[in-house]
């Protein structure tokens, strides 16, 4: 039968490149796992048209290696069943994935991607514990990394100080509890007590969260969930005359959330952190990618998944290029050169490293704050910096 | 008597005995023609049809439970994803060995594999039975509603009891072995063909499905069957007949969490990690469109409509290049995961609208339910 | 004149045929009477009429008119607007709601306003006293000839021009199926046309002026009632008049030699 | 089987529900081996003794015995265990099964298969069934609904269900029978045959049969005692004739005879 | 204290939220004994036409429009699918609306895309502070919105002619048109006042303080169903006691998380369906449904 075994890697095309799975000799198919109907389809859908508009770009300029790039996408909808099975499908035809939403999912098969595949995973996804994994790389700060930058903002604008309560309202799951074991680091190191609120994505009413959070006396906020959730919060902790800070990690905004009644709270005391500029940002990186964008794709709105997209499906760009001048594009290859990319994609803010698949590519975060007059939503606050008690921090033992 | 009595009805229908049943079914060939593709399927498909087949036969066993309990008896029950999951987290707690993963301590008793899998769906089992003050006592919509708090809380359990299921991680599944074959990704290769764990699974599950397919028509034929369809038809006529109501309406329900918890393992084999989201309610309400799909209180029925609810997503997806109206994710237009939706709830009403009895009764129209 | 003219009836349930070219005249203010055993399509004839056909699946052939106006194509709603109103077989009360409740369903179709409904329902409380003693029981537990009642006294609220009964006195006691003959009379001395449909034959034939008689889905016999309730065959089948040979007949006929043994096993 | 049938005792039976005596304080025994009928006006609480009987309705107060066995506060099933047998009044048939279920349903008390046997096929399940089935076709025969036992039951005509409903109580092979109302609903033939089948069952089988029916003709026929209850009391008892010409009897439940 | 007053009051408004929504529930029930998973769909269809209408036609006429449209979807539900179904068994019907509920809910997240839809609402996050707690204003809307339709349509389902037809149609659809009842109508006109109260209860849903309508807004309509079962599936004075246990369970089970942390933390949505299991144990048919009735 067809899948009785035949040898047909190592292969080599006419320029000595060594090439395997989902390259030939014209094309390189990447895979993109994403959700565009499910629970994270507003990101889901960014971070698609961004790579999308990347893989378009790169072929209008020639291609990679003599090769024209192809983006295989597959919409799981948040659907265990239907990642792994998208994944399943995808895996022996392409090189690897730009994209890979749901980190359950990628929890998943990592022991496929690790143990067989071995080709590269890049989640949308900042959960430490996707880290660690010498295919499946996470590009920018890990949630718990970063709610320790956002403490440190805080503190740091003296908002907070030793002694003081801090809440932290976190949805059940991967990212929140990953950022909750962030905000602790933070508070053991700052003398703060965290407050824990645990929500659900079906939470959409914070009032009785922010009753709680009132009566424990907290002076800032956490929050590390959904937009909405983000917005609730912000708006009743406003409206009930419960002014703190609230902080938020990359997740907890949006920019159609100015449109609501949650808008005007919204601009006042709130702050976001991420491993990017914002989209808005008048530096060139997003300034070029904002234009190219808002040109291809007129009638969708611009937010931070676009770059995060599109800098994921450059650093894979970046590694096949490497792995093109080394000559050898088969998924070992392209892993070899990704470990060697040190120093890029500063054009968003930050510079990632991709040489220890033990660390997080970066651990730098911008902090930045809503603002609706900006195209995106966001302006910085405070650029990329890394606070002390991020520096060494590991989750994993 | 006389002779003019014994004269057939004009219009009898299909006869109610096993044997005239048996000559109805299609020819024997047409079994064995199926029968052997099946059993050559992992010899051609690739992984992703065979696992998209594993997830079917796992669904079909859930759903033949389901049918026991929604079809046969009435019971409605919008709770079986939480069975599953009993299944599934618990062969994983019982085959698995203690240890910790990304800094969580997960415990495990290590049990021989095997052992674990039998033990998980007697677990499954158990819960059901600790439902059965419920499952006894209500029924109808009250004891849908009743059955979707199990839902929520298992939910809860898996995303909180972190030292037993890894919480929001999962645990990852120990491959099962059985008579020194053990079903992971090592390559075995048969007949020039590398067999990895979809391929050794598939027969596996074929193994568990036939089985579980012949176990519930036995049940549905026999005694218990007919004492499950009185209690539908008429609870207390059903107790005056002799028929202990809440007891087989506990039992059913036990019966069906069994199956529930043995689709649960095949799953999790499947998936080789268990991951919490997926015991959520969508899963349920999916076995319940299955049995309805296929054909209510019918085990052929239950095997039909968790084929066509587990593959239809997964094939138009396949195929959504190249699929009319279905356009590519990104480029606008309807994405294949909502074309899917918008075609599996069509098929849920047009199938209920246009075939009452369910697909099962395409192959068959004479033959009585059952 | 309200009329009701059955013409070449034919019904059948998917493949069962239950009546065949039936033809049936209700004249305007009598009472007609409709025999037979059991199957004969007695209540299949009265849902016809109706147009609740659908309910069971069946579908029908032939004509029936209501004071010259098809019922064909109406709903069944359309036919109780038309004034013909049917108690149904077995009971049929809505066993969740109060008798009272009930009451207030029958009157829906009533054409009378709110003056009419009250009348109406003291006239049905006078008739079966139990159903004001029970106003605010649930249908559902009474007894099988409260409900029985019950029945017949909803359909009373809804002031019927031709009224369908099938079965009125069934499981009633001898003391309430005579009242219900009374009722029956009283009604149709208002002006109500019946049909009815009726196991007791004795007292169908003696309310009736004209009877029919189906068999296995065909009119077997038909005339004025004192007629047939002369003959020999309505007599001994459904009359239960028993004279010797007869009864040799039917011991023959029936097997009653037939024994059952114990089970022993 | 038992080689003497016990006696059914009613002892002071009382049933109330909100605001109702049904039955108050009735009493009467069941001779083994005779046909009891139980007679009265609508609502005189006659089901209401059944479903106590049958264990449908718990007595306020009262006890009910079978022979030495006492069958108050026992659940259905239990008392269907120990050989009471009931038809219902408003029939209790499944809609879509075959005659020949309905009547294996019947059975069901003196089948032992269950799940485990029954799901793996094991012999001894299968065997029982077909015996039983065999068994099922002779009483069917017997009443006279051998022709139907393919059909669904909810298909039949109404008094071919009520034979259905004595196929399915006989099928339990009771020591007593309940028949509420059996020949309600039948024309005067069917009425004959179906009470000359109830006669049969208390010839050939000895078994005791109460009976609740209003046709007094057949009650005159088949009774060996009768008990009238009116307004949940017992108003009078005895033999058929005796019955038939008490006054109280008369005046509360056959009006004048015709 | 104030918290637990707090708790309690923020539990009882949001509660009378659920009670609207579990209201649509009951009215279908009540109409067709059919529990209606496509309701989360029709609230979503009504107020995504308010949502997308406001701007243009201003507050009032695009709610007026949204319940409108809620009804038509409602009764196009009905009169496509529900009526075809007719007799059929509840649990294939109850299957069947999770069909339509899939559609309806693909094509309306399809449609809003990944947007957050505002209202409209002339409330906007004005708060209203009582003793200390302080009680959103919409919320107090809500509250009196959802007492007044739930009074409606108690005395409407007792008292009128439409309640009984109602109830009668539900129950014995055969002899309920031998009674020259119309089904067709009866259940048509059930299917759009529950499309209007969802309408209704979408505007509650979705105003301050949760910002608003989008595609996961029909997951929180779930929340109703514990309600609904808990005050008994076919009782309005249910509806309303069974929104309001929810909140407030929901509401005290959150605000005091941290005193019920051996739980587990997040039990807010759970605790809801424990106090449901609890009811159920002691009373089958909740605290106000009707009981199984049966006799022999
Ligand atoms: N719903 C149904 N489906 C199939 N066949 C039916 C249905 N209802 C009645 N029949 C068949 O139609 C024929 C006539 O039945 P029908 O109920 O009209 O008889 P009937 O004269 O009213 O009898 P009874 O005196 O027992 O009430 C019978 O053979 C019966 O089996
Ligand atoms: N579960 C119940 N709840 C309330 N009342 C009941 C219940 N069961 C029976 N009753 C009442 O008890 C009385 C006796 O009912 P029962 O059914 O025993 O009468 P019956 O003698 O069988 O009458 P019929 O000849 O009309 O069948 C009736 O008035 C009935 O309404
Ligand atoms: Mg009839
Ligand atoms: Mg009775």
């Amino acid at each position: 039968s067809e899948k009785a075994k035949s040898s047909d890697d190592g292969a080599a095309d006419k320029n000595g490149v060594k090439t395997g799975e989902g390259v030939t000799d014209s094309k390189i198919t990447l895979g993109a796992l994403t959700d565009m109907t499910g629970v994270y389809a507003s990101l889901g859908k960014s971070v698609t048209q961004a790579q999308q508009l990347w893989v378009k770009e790169t072929n209008k300029a020639g291609g990679i290696c003599d090769r024209q790039i192809e983006l295989a996408v597959r919409d799981h909808g948040y659907d265990p069943q239907k990642a792994i099975g998208a994944y399943t499908e995808l895996e022996p035809d392409v090189l690897g994935f730009t994209q890979f939403i749901g980190s359950p999912f990628v929890s998943a098969v990592e022991s496929r991607i690790d143990g067989q595949d071995k080709g590269i995973v890049l989640p949308q996804a900042w959960s430490a514990n996707l880290v660690g994994s010498k295919y499946v790389r996470v590009i920018g700060a890990t949630y718990d990394v970063e709610t320790i930058n956002l403490i440190d903002f805080l503190l740091d604008g003296k908002r907070i100080a030793k002694g003081d309560k801090i809440g932290h309202v976190y949805f059940e799951g991967d990212y929140g509890e990953n950022a909750l074991a962030g905000s602790k680091h933070a508070a053991k190191e700052a003398g703060l007590t965290v407050v824990e609120q645990k929500i659900k994505p079906t939470d959409n009413d914070m009032t009785a969260q922010v009753s709680a959070l009132k009566q424990a006396g907290v002076k800032a906020v956490v929050i590390s969930a959904g937009p909405r959730q983000a917005a609730s919060l912000v708006g009743v902790a406003a409206a009930t005359g419960f002014k703190v800070p609230v902080v938020g990690n990359n997740s907890a905004y949006a920019p159609q959330l100015l449109a609501t009644q949650a808008g005007a709270a919204l601009q006042k005391d709130y702050y976001i952190g991420a491993s990017t500029l914002p989209i808005g940002d008048a530096a060139e990186g997003p300034a070029k990618l904002a234009e190219a964008y808002a040109a291809q794709y007129p009638k969708d709105g611009l937010d931070n998944g676009v770059i995060a997209g599109y800098n994921a499906a450059s650093v894979f760009g970046e590694a096949l290029k490497k792995a093109c001048a080394s000559k050898d594009l088969t998924r070992e290859g392209v892993d070899k050169a990704l470990l060697t990319i040190k120093d890029f994609g500063a054009d968003f803010g930050i510079a990632h490293d991709f040489t220890d698949p033990a660390a997080p590519s970066t651990r730098q975060t911008v902090v930045m704050k809503p603002d609706a007059k900006t195209p995106g939503g966001l302006k910085v606050v405070r650029p990329a910096e890394v606070a002390p008690a991020a520096e060494s921090f590991t989750l994993k033992p | 008597m006389s002779e003019a009595v014994k004269d057939a009805p004009a219009a009898a229908p299909a006869t109610a005995t096993p044997f005239t049943d048996r000559l109805r079914r299609p020819a024997p060939y047409l079994w064995l023609t199926g029968s052997v593709l099946l059993l050559l399927f992992p010899f051609y498909l690739d992984r992703f049809w065979l696992q998209a087949g594993l997830f079917a036969m796992a669904a079909a066993i859930g759903a033949i439970g389901l049918n026991l309990l929604t079809g046969s008896t009435g019971q409605l029950s919008m709770g079986h994803a939480f069975f599953l999951a009993v299944g599934a987290y618990g062969y994983c707690i019982l085959a698995g060995e203690s240890g910790t993963e990304n800094g969580h301590a997960l415990t495990g008793l290590g049990l021989p594999t095997w052992l674990a899998a039998v033990l998980a769906v007697l677990l499954a089992g158990a819960a059901g039975g600790l439902f059965s003050p419920i499952a006894g006592r209500l029924s109808g919509a009250y004891l849908g509603i009743a059955t979707l708090a199990l839902i929520f809380i298992g939910q809860h359990v898996l995303f909180n009891a972190d030292s037993l299921t890894g919480g929001f991680n999962g645990r990852p599944v120990p491959p099962l072995s059985l008579f020194g074959l053990t079903f992971d990704d090592a390559e075995v290769v048969v007949a020039a063909v590398p067999f990895q764990s979809s391929e050794k699974l598939w027969y596996l599950g074929l193994a568990a499905l036939l089985a579980g397919g012949l176990f519930a028509r036995g049940v549905l034929r026999g005694r218990p069957g007919r004492a499950l369809n009185a209690i539908r038809d008429h609870r207390i006529a059903a107790g005056v007949m002799g028929v202990p109501v809440a007891r087989y309406r506990a039992g059913v329900f036990v019966l069906s969490s069994m199956y529930a918890g043995l689709a649960g393992v095949l799953l999790a084999l499947v998936f080789q990690r268990t991951v919490p989201e997926y015991f959520g309610m969508i899963l349920s309400l999916e076995y319940l469109a299955m049995i309805v799909i296929g054909g209510l209180g019918s085990v052929a029925g239950a095997v039909i409509g968790a084929a066509f609810v587990s593959l239809l997503p997964q094939v138009l997806t396949h195929y959504s290049d190249s699929l009319p109206l279905v356009s590519a994710p990104g480029t606008g237009g309807i994405a294949p995961g909502e074309a899917s939706r918008y075609l599996y709830g069509a098929a849920v009403v047009a199938v209920v609208l246009f075939l009452p009895g369910g697909l099962a009764r395409l192959k068959n129209p004479g033959e009585k339910k059952k | 004149m309200a009329t009701l003219e059955i013409r070449e009836l034919s019904v059948g349930y998917g493949p069962v045929r239950a009546l065949r070219d039936v033809s049936v005249d209700v004249p305007a203010g009598a009472i007609t009477a409709v025999l037979g055993g059991n199957g004969a399509g007695k209540t299949t004839l009265l849902r016809a009429v109706s147009r609740t056909l659908g309910f069971h699946r069946g579908t029908g052939t032939g004509t029936i008119r209501f004071d010259g106006r098809p019922l064909e194509g109406l709903r069944p709603a359309q036919v109780v607007a038309a004034g013909v109103i049917q108690v149904p077989e077995g009971r049929q009360v809505f066993a969740r709601m109060t008798v009272a409740d009930n009451l207030r369903a029958g009157a829906l179709g009533a054409r009378g306003g709110r003056k009419a409904a009250a009348a109406a329902l003291r006239r049905v409380h006078e008739l079966f006293p139990v159903l004001a003693d029970r106003a605010h029981q649930r249908a559902g537990l009474l007894s099988g000839g409260e409900q029985q009642m019950l029945a017949m006294g909803r359909a009373l609220m809804a002031a019927p021009r031709l009224l369908l009964l099938d079965e009125p006195s069934l499981g009633l006691a001898p003391l309430m199926a005579a009242r219900i003959a009374e009722t029956v009379q009283e009604i149709n001395a208002g002006g109500t046309s019946v049909m009815l449909v009726e196991q007791n034959a004795a007292i169908a034939l003696r309310l009736a002026s004209t009877a029919y008689v189906l068999d296995v889905g065909e009119v077997a016999l038909d005339g004025p009632a004192g007629e047939l309730a002369a003959s020999d065959e309505v007599r001994r089948r459904y009359l239960g008049v028993v004279d010797e040979t007869a009864a040799e007949d039917a011991a023959r006929a029936e097997g009653v030699t037939r024994t059952l043994s114990r089970w022993s096993a | 089987m038992t080689a003497a049938p016990a006696p059914l005792t009613v002892r002071d039976v009382t049933v109330r529900f909100a605001g109702l005596t049904a039955l108050d304080a009735v009493s009467f025994t069941v001779e083994p081996g005779s046909v009891h009928a139980v007679i009265g006006p609508n609502g005189a609480g006659k089901s209401t003794t059944f479903n106590v009987l049958s264990g449908v309705y718990r007595a306020t107060s009262g006890s009910v015995h079978l022979g030495a066995t006492e069958l108050t506060g026992l659940a259905p099933h239990t008392i269907a265990g120990l050989g009471v047998a009931r038809t219902f009044q408003n029939l209790a048939l499944p809609p879509h099964a075959t005659v020949a279920e309905s009547l294996m349903l019947g059975r069901h008390r003196l089948t032992r298969a269950g799940f485990v046997a029954s799901g793996l096929r094991l012999p001894s399940a299968t065997r029982e069934a077909r015996r039983h089935l065999e068994r099922v076709r002779e009483i069917a025969e017997f009443i006279g609904l051998d022709k139907e036992l393919d059909f669904p039951a909810g298909a039949l005509p109404y008094g071919k269900q009520k034979l259905v409903e004595l196929g399915r109580a006989l099928c339990m092979e009771p020591e007593v029978l309940l028949l509420d109302e059996p020949i309600a609903g039948m024309t005067a033939e069917e009425r004959r045959r179906t009470a000359a089948v109830v006669a049969g069952v208390r010839d050939s089988l000895g078994i005791s049969i109460v009976m609740v029916e209003h046709d007094m003709g057949v009650v005159m026929r088949l009774a060996d005692a009768v008990t009238v209850l009116d307004f949940g009391r017992r108003i009078a008892g005895g033999t058929p004739a005796e019955v038939q010409n008490d006054p109280a009897v008369v005046q509360a439940y056959l009006g004048a005879q015709e | 204290m104030t918290t637990f007053i707090e708790l309690l009051l923020g539990g009882l408004s949001i509660g009378s939220v659920y009670a609207l929504i579990a209201l649509g529930f009951v009215v279908i029930f009540k109409a067709t004994e059919v529990v209606n998973f496509a309701h989360a769909s029709l609230l979503l269809a009504g107020g995504y036409v308010t949502a997308v209408l406001h701007d243009d036609i201003g507050f009032w006429p695009a709610l007026a429009v949204g319940i409108a449209g809620a009804a038509v979807v409602g009764s196009a539900v009905e009169f496509f699918v529900m009526r075809r179904y007719r007799g059929s068994d509840q649990s294939v019907l109850a299957i069947v609306t999770i069909g339509v509920d899939i559609l309806l809910t693909t094509e309306l997240t399809r449609r809003m895309g990944t947007d957050v839809l505002s209202l409209g609402d002339p409330w906007g996050d004005d708060v209203v502070t009582i003793g200390g707690v302080t009680l959103a204003e919409t919320r107090i809307a809500a509250f009196l919105v959802a007492g007044l339709l739930i009074t409606v349509f108690l005395l409407a389902f007792r008292f009128t002619s439409w309640g009984v037809s109602m109830r009668a149609a539900a129950e014995n659809p055969q002899t309920a048109a031998l009674m020259g009842i119309r089904l067709g109508r009866v259940s048509l006109s059930a299917w759009a006042v529950a499309g209007a109260l969802a309408a209704v209860a979408a505007l509650f849903l979705t105003v301050f303080p949760t910002p608003g309508l989008e595609r996961a807004t029909s997951l929180a309509a779930l929340k109703a169903f514990p309600a609904a079962i808990l005050g008994g599936l076919d009782s309005t004075t249910g509806a309303l006691v069974g929104g309001l246990v929810v909140g407030v369970t929901e509401s005290l089970a959150t605000g005091y998380q941290s005193d019920l942390s051996f739980l587990g933390r997040g039990i807010g949505d759970l605790a809801p369906y424990l106090v449901m299991v609890v009811v159920l144990l002691v009373r089958p048919a909740g605290l106000f449904g009707t009981k199984e009735l049966s006799r022999v």
